[in-house]
């Protein structure tokens, strides 16, 4: 089966974090909308740290997800923190004595961070969160997966379907969060961490995709 | 907005910076620059009581570390929960041997950290045990206490947590003592103007002119009802008809807290005690301590906040016992 | 204006009701309803403390009324001297048998009353001798020193009478102290906003937003300039350029005290001393007492203020004495 | 030579409560263009208030004016307190021992009244203050005086010197008081307390004129 070693896999962090600090304005301006204007800000704090701390060379996927995970945890307060920071670190643990990462331990270490991301937070699909993201991308690349395609075609799949699911948030009400305070008033508008969700997601499977 | 800053993004640094330089006496640096401990914490033999929260709330939540009441405290940006990992150097910060009591307010984003910081505690076989301050009536109803937002009522459960565990009573009975407190506790603010975060620049909500938000939030978050601003005697009787009708007080000592949020004249907090002081009277509550000054503001909101708490014996014991800080002051006779 | 207040013309009536209310243990009400003494006032065999002035400062000057500090207050209205009438009742209030110490601000209304004060005092053959504040560098040249005037060192030099009159010092002695108090003592101010006397109901002076007035007076006397806003850092250093430049400083020990003028939060206040510690430091100064807080203000106004205080032993020896009072707590202990 | 006897003047000081209450808003408001805006109020506070303490059996122009003072001087801080207490309180005093005023204790009076309030505030003619109404006042009495006029006559100069006096401050820039912070720009309005004391002294002098 097609599989990526997490050595070649390391940079992709590196994109990551790229993304979010190129965006860190617009999430901000999507975050000031319903909520408090500082998703960017937070988010482009911690990745661009988490950079620092990975350094020029960057290690494998496994350990920059657990760099990503613990520089959030550790500077990086208010939900991104403890959620995304929560999401990288068990995403990292269920890579764990593996060297490379292929259609069924990706779709594991998702599972596991979405995990993660559930427990903590507490949130369910249609809340308006970032869960509005993972969860039909998750979903998604399991029926892929099941159907037995191939893991680049899973991973296409799971970035048509992030993207579908950020524009879903536009229509929900925020039940979650600070932006569950407006009620109905939040409708209308993107949500921000399910943005910011979207791009990581993004960038990972087109990372993941250009070794296949 | 026209306000004593520098870089309004590193308002927590410069101000971390003039607390430690003015109190070498009550407060201590970690290596975790977001950490505060007190001076003379950990102390051995003791549970370690730790809080944390957002800044800009001051005195909360530094103010409050000394002597007597909080050993660390886990310093956020304004208005956001400080990291898991600075809970996590709070608690370590805090801990003598015999565990560490977490007493912090209702927040998504505390709650998470806080979580994550215990995983990590419990990691290094380091018992933190928690209690969760959910004062505020106005943020939920009481069949759904336990979404209500903490208010200024963690300032008391801090003083009853902190002196019981000077007693050298076990990490249990803190957390029991602590959440007693709390769940004997009942808050509400009237906010009469928005706050300006200084890297915000600009308030992120608004209250019309000529009305007061009540049961305003200590970030602004909406209250119950907009109304025309009352007189501040008719604002007390909202406020303490709010928390009568919450948990009955009729007939029980109390201690009482008027908070100002940040900009309302010390003389009309006063004002507004006369007021507080007359309906506990008519309720036959006696307040057997009273507090009336800024203990947990919101910057620069114009308003004020209501705490009340029911004492048993213990309490009341707790919170006569003596303690110092910036924030709060106990038994200094002189 | 948005505020918590009954009738705006009422405001000094409603507020001491409050305060009566709410500090049993140290306030008590006299005959005049605008004068306030310290219970336990008069003691006798010792020189009593008084001072007095317009309300809306608070906790100046009602919040200093306690043990090892003020023993009674004459309250006027809201910026605004009380009567002579009630200076004297408070000289009344105060006196032990020793005679009288009145130490009150510079200003126009404040020193006709108290003149006129004293005057009916000594028809009763009750001793009154008085130390005005000129603390202000901002209010007059350093030729014209006598017309500054009096800011937040007066909270400083009420603390040197009254340790020094707690030590029986006679009524000279103590004078003499307080005088050497305030001539050691140099404040200045800056404002951010202006403020809104409840019964005006709007500011009655206007600050350009971005804008911040350089020796602000405490009821928005206008400075010696009006500048775009700069950072805490530069703000703290155009303030003790100021206050180093009028008295000789280098290398003392000093009590520093910074204080809100209402509306600013207090973690930037701490920013602002962070930056006051850095320029003491550059000048050899130490700061052997550290006050940060809302000790003198003016209202709803944003700003702040910084005085300083050369020490030399006596009185390093009286700013350590316990005190103990709404605004100022020395000595707890804990 | 004429005279009134201080039993029948007693009730002037009624009138000149009456006249300062009811310019309350008035006096107010000129203090408001160049000052802080409460004379009125403090005035007619006062002067309210000492009408209360007279009660409905106005006593004589010496106990009405010793009222007065001591009134002012009780609950009326600020510079108005005082500085009127110590006025009417000397006046009061000037006329300890007798049972009439006539031209020459009415200008002995007048001279410790204003002496009174020149020790106290120190203010000069000039300074734009209510000394620029008595000392005008006082010095076209005492001309009057000096040339023989009868009472009455004294009486009309003081008044019209009175009203000019106020006039005057219209002019002048403020030396004193909370005006004189503005500088140049208190030029152009009447000083309040000039306006209560032309007030004062038209109401007295209109007053004893009725008797004479
Ligand atoms: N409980 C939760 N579960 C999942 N996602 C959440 C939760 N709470 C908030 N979020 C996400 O966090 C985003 C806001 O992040 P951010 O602005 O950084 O934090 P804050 O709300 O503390 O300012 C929201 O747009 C939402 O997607
Ligand atoms: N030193 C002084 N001598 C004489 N009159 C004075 C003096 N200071 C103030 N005044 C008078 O007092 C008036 C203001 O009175 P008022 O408004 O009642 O007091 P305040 O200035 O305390 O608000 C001024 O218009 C002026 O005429
Ligand atoms: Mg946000
Ligand atoms: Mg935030
Ligand atoms: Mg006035
Ligand atoms: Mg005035």
């Amino acid at each position: 089966m097609d599989s990526v070693s997490l050595k070649d896999a390391g940079p992709i962090v590196a994109d990551m974090a790229a993304v979010i600090v190129e965006h860190a304005a617009y999430l901000s301006e999507i975050d000031g909308a319903i909520g408090d204007g500082d998703h960017g800000i937070n988010m482009s704090k911690g990745f661009r740290r988490a950079g620092e701390r990975l350094g020029p060379h960057p290690p494998d996927l496994a350990q920059g997800f657990a760099t990503l995970g613990e520089t959030l945890l550790d500077e990086i307060g208010g939900s991104t923190g403890p959620l995304y920071g929560s999401f990288f670190l068990d995403m990292a643990a269920s890579l764990k004595g593996r060297d490379a990462i292929d259609r069924d331990s990706f779709g594991a270490m998702l599972h596991a961070g979405v995990a993660a991301v559930i427990d903590l937070g507490g949130a369910k699909t249609g809340d308006k969160t970032l869960v509005d993201v993972l969860a039909p991308a998750v979903a998604t690349y399991d029926e892929a997966a099941a159907k037995g395609e191939p893991f680049h075609t899973c991973l296409e799949a799971l970035d048509r379907a992030s993207e579908a699911g950020l524009e879903a948030t536009r229509d929900m009400v925020a039940r979650i969060g600070r932006a569950s305070r407006l009620g109905e008033r939040s409708r209308g508008h993107l949500d921000a961490g399910a943005a910011s969700c979207r791009m990581l997601l993004g960038a990972l499977s087109r990372g993941l995709r250009r070794h296949l | 907005m026209n306000r004593v800053v520098n870089n309004p993004e590193e308002v927590v640094e410069d101000a971390v910076t003039g607390l430690l330089a003015a109190h070498p006496d009550l407060l201590a640096a970690t290596d975790n620059p977001r950490v505060i401990r007190a001076v003379g914490a950990p102390k051995s033999g003791k549970v370690g009581i730790v809080t944390g929260g957002g800044s800009g709330h001051e005195p909360a939540f530094v103010g409050y570390v000394g002597p007597g009441l909080i050993d660390a405290v886990a310093l956020g940006e304004v208005f956001a929960s400080p990291s898991a990992r600075s809970f996590h150097h709070a608690f370590k910060a805090a801990d003598g041997g015999h565990g560490v009591a977490c007493l912090y307010g209702n927040y998504a984003g505390d709650n998470m950290n806080v979580k994550m910081a215990v995983k990590l505690a419990e990691r290094e076989g380091l018992v933190v045990k928690t209690v969760v301050a959910n004062d505020d009536v106005a943020s939920a109803p009481a069949e759904e206490a336990s979404k209500r937002r903490g208010v200024a009522g963690e300032i008391l459960t801090w003083k009853v947590g902190a002196a019981r565990a000077d007693e050298r009573a076990d990490l249990d009975a803190v957390i029991v003592s602590a959440q007693k407190a709390i769940d004997a506790t009942r808050s509400i603010g009237i906010g009469l103007s928005a706050c300006t975060i200084p890297a915000a620049g600009k308030p992120n909500f608004t209250i019309k002119e000529g009305h007061m938000e009540v049961g305003i939030g200590h970030h602004g978050e909406p209250g119950v009802a907009v109304v025309p601003t009352r007189s501040a005697r008719d604002m007390a009787a909202l406020m303490m008809d709010a928390i009568l009708a919450d948990l009955p007080f009729a007939g029980e000592d109390v201690a009482v807290l008027v908070s100002g949020l940040g900009a309302t004249p010390l003389m009309e907090l006063y004002i507004l005690y006369g007021h507080v002081a007359e309906i506990l009277a008519a309720h036959h509550i006696a307040p057997r301590h009273r507090f009336v000054g800024n203990y947990f503001t919101s910057l620069d909101m114009m308003g004020v906040s209501v705490t009340l708490m029911r004492l048993d014996a213990e309490l009341d014991r707790l919170i006569s016992a003596p303690a110092r800080s910036i924030g709060l002051t106990i038994g200094g006779k002189s």
